[in-house]
């Protein structure tokens, strides 16, 4: 049967129900007193650094990992958190990409020393960290990467370049992908190698690369001669492509994947009000359907995660999905939206007109960050034995 | 979770007696008597009726999942509608008949009416399998409320006509019927019935939809053209891959529904909203997925002998009854609308 | 410049605009003297043997072709009498075939005894055509044929099996693509060659496939020793490759490939009536735009072909457009109609009902034959320069 | 057909004049003066103006065509709205000046008076380039039919603001302003004005599209993935072979509302449906177009160094002005209904 793949139904437990009243107070207190702006997320790096800190003491960071290191509490628990801070646009991206990929992997492969003394920063919302794994021939395709590390005395040399690295100009930390040795004839994806590098390392040099929002997210970084100690060397030399792609994939479907313009929607909402007509109660509940299913599958695949299953396709389903869905969203809302005109009262949408307009601008960028649409529906082409 | 024995004798029972060529024959007009009485003997027929009623009494979820299994095996027999019947009945405390049943009305603009004479009067139309039932299991009007009552298929005047699938659906006139039996239907109402119907409708599509994805990869991986099973180009692998993502995504949603109905009841906003996410995410997908199987078949999907068809045209019917995406959508779009802007990400994590 | 085709506008010229009146008046006295239904086009066989007649009568099949052969009429004439065809749903299967395919191949390649007995009795309405291409392991790849034409005493023996041939239960003649060399490793395609073949010859047995509408259109044919003389050669042996394909490509872009599901338009408007709600007015405003961009384009088509002009890419475009948008309109419209109920006026809508079930039937098909929607971008990025 | 010359004039001053660096300045709020100088020394600036009032005197086909091409090169100057203003004030009567103009109002609610005094009254959303042009051509209600005006901008209270093309969409007041010239509008009105901008506006999309189709084929021979150009692969041809459709349809459509005005003026039931397909289906065009040439760009199509959003974002901001698909499909729809069932096709085919 090619349909092997499942969304178990997940029931939260009472813990997770209480933790979501717990992680809405702890927003709502931080709305009032204007750590961010709750429609946009709009927050400064200070404040976005502050909010770290006061999660990261909520014990909020990291909430997977087994004691020491993090706080032992399930996958279920840390969802909830997740897409509690997604849906009130909480400024998580000084500690995101750390709790959700950088930490994981040091837990899964980083020498004892360095998880000793990582991850309690990471879970205490000091560090940011950032992923060096794009570069610019080798995108779609990480296994062609070429920026390469070199053995030197007590650790290794990185010379290259790295591209679309995101929140680089705000990261202390990068794991990059690096070749150590040319591929083999028989094993293309052989001779890369995962490192962690401080960012302000000497030799690096951040470029920012400005998008068409106007805003700076990515980054391009050069190395010249950069050197990585050898204590920083994560997993295996030559043998990155045994780790990380695979069980980190689960991560695609995370809210993060289906929430990044669902503020174009609630403001609609808003300005449609308690009564719309049949064309936009319909457009309304057709949107509604599709983020409540692609939820509940999300929400399935943590609660597998918890159960120690391992669903890997079923992750790229949720980002496929998730992403398409995110992605058409803006455009679905601007055909219910009513016809501006010069009677229209001024301002009266004018929160809802900014966020059409923005998550017009980013919405091409969301089926092609963290593994395109092409790559996605490659993996689960595999899944169902086609490939 | 659902009782893995139930599924398994409904699975095995439709690998035996289910064939295509038993499909095919029963939009001749050939009753399966075999499967049926398989069903029927095995008591997957009344899984919804107490066993003091003389059902199954097993699990709500023990139903949906027979009923995906159903869908999946397109099966020609009215197992969905008894298993609604017997349910009907047992919220009013009637014992469920043996025998193929059907329920009526099937719109929320139903009309039929029970008299203090204890007749019934009103037509029902687009009654799914109601020339090959013995019983119909009716939600009428009483007074100020609903009774549910069962009355003899003999003696009602049934106007035949099929659905798009090919099976039966008819147009029946109740004027004058005498109830075996009539009682309160316990707070239920027509809006309610409907909704129900929509939730069964949503498991028998996403098995349907199950089988389209199985058969279209395999398909695809034994038709060769260009010298290569076509399943190795990439357009089709993606075309696929999209398949999949609505099966799963069809899954997810009308187990949703399932589930919501089994913990909270048939009644109430709730599970209306968990239902209308059902119908509409489900009917897309079943319009999406048949397109998508359909395309990955060739002409070969086209034939009446091969038997995607007998899916895909159940999934083009499904999608219709008890309300379609257009009909659901604006219902849950105004109890969006109705509770605010800010009320939505409660509304869409309530309950979990 | 990948953009390299071009859709030149056209102006009907006068002959064309009154030759439409003089259609809409025929089709309007047959409709009244009961030749067809006009809102399924359904008629028996007889009825459409006898429909063909009256149109080759009119001089309205191979009308393009040069006298005496044809009627040497211009291809926005041929062009108008097809689409008022198709709008009133005219039974014209009798001939359209011979019209549209069979005439042109056998007046560009076949022997002149051929042309001249064959070609006028097509044009008169008499003849029908079937067209033997697909073979149960040949559909997409239609150079992997493998029935077989051997060359005998004055002649070919057939031997092998067609499958999806349309209307060959009725046809009088088919043109088949046989094989008559195996491929050679520089050219796959060679070694295949067209033949006329007699449908009533001995050795041949039709097979009828039966769809899931329940109609009959496709079959399947088997050739056992079929004898097909010399004179019935179209073009050169083991070169069919160089012939057919391109040229007639044009045909693709016909209105036969945007018209075969819109009665379940034209029913729906009559459903929905003069005043609708937004709603059913946006949707029909939408379907209105595409049938209109539609019809100009492929009518761009016919006049590049009457200039002269070669535009294979355009008329691919136009049929990948043209299927995926008939293909698509049962759905839309199925989500304009109004509500079904138990208080909804009996037969009220029942011819749209009727229309909106057998168009939903029949959609799957029309991206599949002719060329597939795959076939056809194949085309077009070979257009674009990417093949 | 078009006057080939004009058209090859503004092809060659948009690839000397319109560099990418140049409208990237352009939205930094550098006027491209070279640009601007060129375009009006060509005559190309007041295409639709009759030679005895100050203009060209060119064919309405060949205007439309230099928009096509300044649409391609996503030209950061008024053209189309100096064009629309020259030709609003020719159909009055009135002189056109020199020196970039926009039109006002855009919207076909517009609310601009002039009164017995000569003076203005009004207040006008959204006018393109408001603050860099030299005169604003105003449509203005006066009695019981409309005159068109002719406005100096530099007395003008403008407030500024900027639509997603990162262009000046500004609101202006007109409230006490003097026109230089007002003059009777000839018939003309609002709902014209505005199915004129809408018109103007395919043509500019059009080209656009014809643009990101070219950047993206380009783009899909040059990147290297896997070992070959992602143009290789299977799942890109047909997402590109798809934008190709799109730009064609875009193309046609647009040219075909182009003909209808050129043919039968601005005013009447049958050019507002010409340009209702237009919009309608030109509008979709550039929405699924970019989708799709993003798609193929990667991340880099993101960057606001590469010159792909100088393209996409226009079609956005322009899809949106006069009208979008949703407004004119109702409007188009209505007109479709009220002619009833069996006139649908000699809707389609009237004109030709």
């Amino acid at each position: 049967m090619a349909y092997n793949f499942h969304f178990d139904p997940v029931e939260l437990p009472a813990e997770a129900k209480e933790l979501r009243q717990e992680v809405r107070s702890f927003l709502k207190a931080e709305i009032a007193a204007g750590s961010f702006d709750p429609h946009t997320g709009r927050a400064s790096n200070e404040q976005a650094r502050a909010f770290a800190r006061k999660v990261g003491a909520r014990g909020w960071i990291g909430m997977t990992w087994p004691k020491p290191y993090g706080h032992g509490r399930s996958h279920l628990e840390r969802y909830v958190v997740t897409e509690e801070m997604l849906a009130y646009h909480a400024p998580t991206r000084h500690y995101s990409t750390a709790d959700r990929q950088s930490g994981p992997v040091i837990l899964r492969y980083g020498q004892e020393p360095i998880k000793q003394e990582m991850l309690p920063r990471i879970a205490s919302g000091e560090l940011c960290f950032c992923i060096g794994l794009s570069e610019p021939n080798s995108g779609s395709d990480v296994f062609a990467a070429s920026t390469r590390a070199t053995k030197t005395d007590g650790g290794w040399l990185v010379n290259g370049r790295k591209i679309w690295t995101s929140n680089a100009h705000n990261a202390d930390y990068m794991i990059a992908l690096l070749r150590t040795s040319p591929p083999t004839k028989e094993n293309r994806r052989h001779g890369l190698t995962q490192f962690l590098i401080a960012c302000k390392s000497k030799g690096i040099t951040i470029r920012p690369i400005i998008n068409q929002t106007g805003g700076h997210d990515f980054n391009e970084i050069f190395f010249d001669d950069v050197f990585v100690p050898d204590l920083h060397l994560i997993g295996e030399v030559d043998m990155a492509w045994k780790q990380a792609t695979d069980e980190l994939a689960y991560e695609r479907s995370g809210p993060d994947r289906w929430t990044e313009t669902l503020s174009v929607f609630t403001e609609f909402l808003r300005t449609a009000g308690p009564e719309p007509d049949d064309r936009t109660a319909e457009g309304i509940g057709r949107e509604v359907a599709h983020l409540a299913t692609l939820r509940r599958m999300s929400l399935s695949v943590a609660g597998m995660l918890q159960a120690g299953k391992t669903p890997a396709v079923e992750a790229a389903v949720v980002k496929d999905l998730g992403t398409n869905w995110e992605q058409a969203l803006p455009n679905q809302v601007r055909l219910m939206a009513p016809e501006r005109g010069d009677s229209t009262p001024e301002s009266n949408d004018d929160r809802f007109e900014q966020a059409l307009r923005h998550m017009t601008l980013i919405a091409p960028k969301l089926t092609i960050q963290g593994g395109t649409r092409e790559v996605l529906r490659g993996i689960i082409a595999r899944g169902l034995g086609l490939r | 979770m659902t009782d893995s024995i139930i599924v398994d004798t409904a699975t095995r029972i439709f690998a035996d007696l289910c064939e295509p060529a038993t499909i095919n024959a029963a939009e001749e007009g050939k009753w399966p008597e075999a499967l049926w009485n398989a069903l029927e003997e095995n008591g997957l027929t009344l899984t919804w009726v107490p066993d003091d009623l003389g059902g199954a009494g097993a699990e709500m979820l023990d139903g949906f999942a027979v009923l995906r299994v159903a869908g999946r095996a397109a099966a020609p027999v009215p197992l969905a509608e008894t298993l609604m019947a017997g349910w009907l009945l047992a919220q009013a405390g009637i014992e469920a008949p043996a025998g193929p049943m059907t329920i009526a009305p099937v719109y929320a603009d139903g009309n039929i009416e029970l008299g203090p004479d204890g007749k019934l009067r009103g037509r029902a139309r687009d009654l799914p399998f109601a020339r090959v039932a013995k019983h119909v299991a009716v939600l009428a009007r009483q007074g100020g409320g609903y009774s549910a009552a069962l009355v003899e298929a003999a003696g009602l005047n049934i106007r035949q006509d099929k659905s798009l699938a090919g099976e039966p659906s008819d147009t029946v006139s109740f004027d004058g019927a005498t109830a075996t039996a009539a009682k309160p239907a316990n707070g239920l109402d027509l809006a309610a019935l409907v909704r129900f119907g929509a939730a069964v409708r949503t498991q028998q599509m996403a098995g349907a939809l199950e089988r389209i994805l199985d058969q279209s990869v395999q398909w695809a991986l034994d038709r060769v053209q260009f010298g290569r099973p076509i399943g190795k180009f990439q357009a089709v692998q993606h075309n696929l891959a999209q398949l999949a993502g609505e099966v799963a995504a069809a899954g997810s949603a009308a187990d949703a529904a399932a589930e919501a109905i089994a913990e909270r009841g048939i009644n109430g906003n709730a599970v209306d909203s968990d239902v209308a996410v059902a119908k509409i995410r489900v009917g897309e997908a079943a319009g999406t997925g048949a397109a998508i199987a359909h395309q990955a078949h060739g002409a070969m999907g086209f034939t009446y002998e091969h038997s995607l068809h007998q899916s895909t045209r159940r999934l083009w019917t499904w999608r219709e009854e008890f309300g379609n995406e257009r009909a659901w959508a604006r219902r849950l779009g105004r109890m969006v609308a109705a509770q605010g802007a800010d009320q939505l990400w409660p509304f869409i994590t309530q309950g979990s």
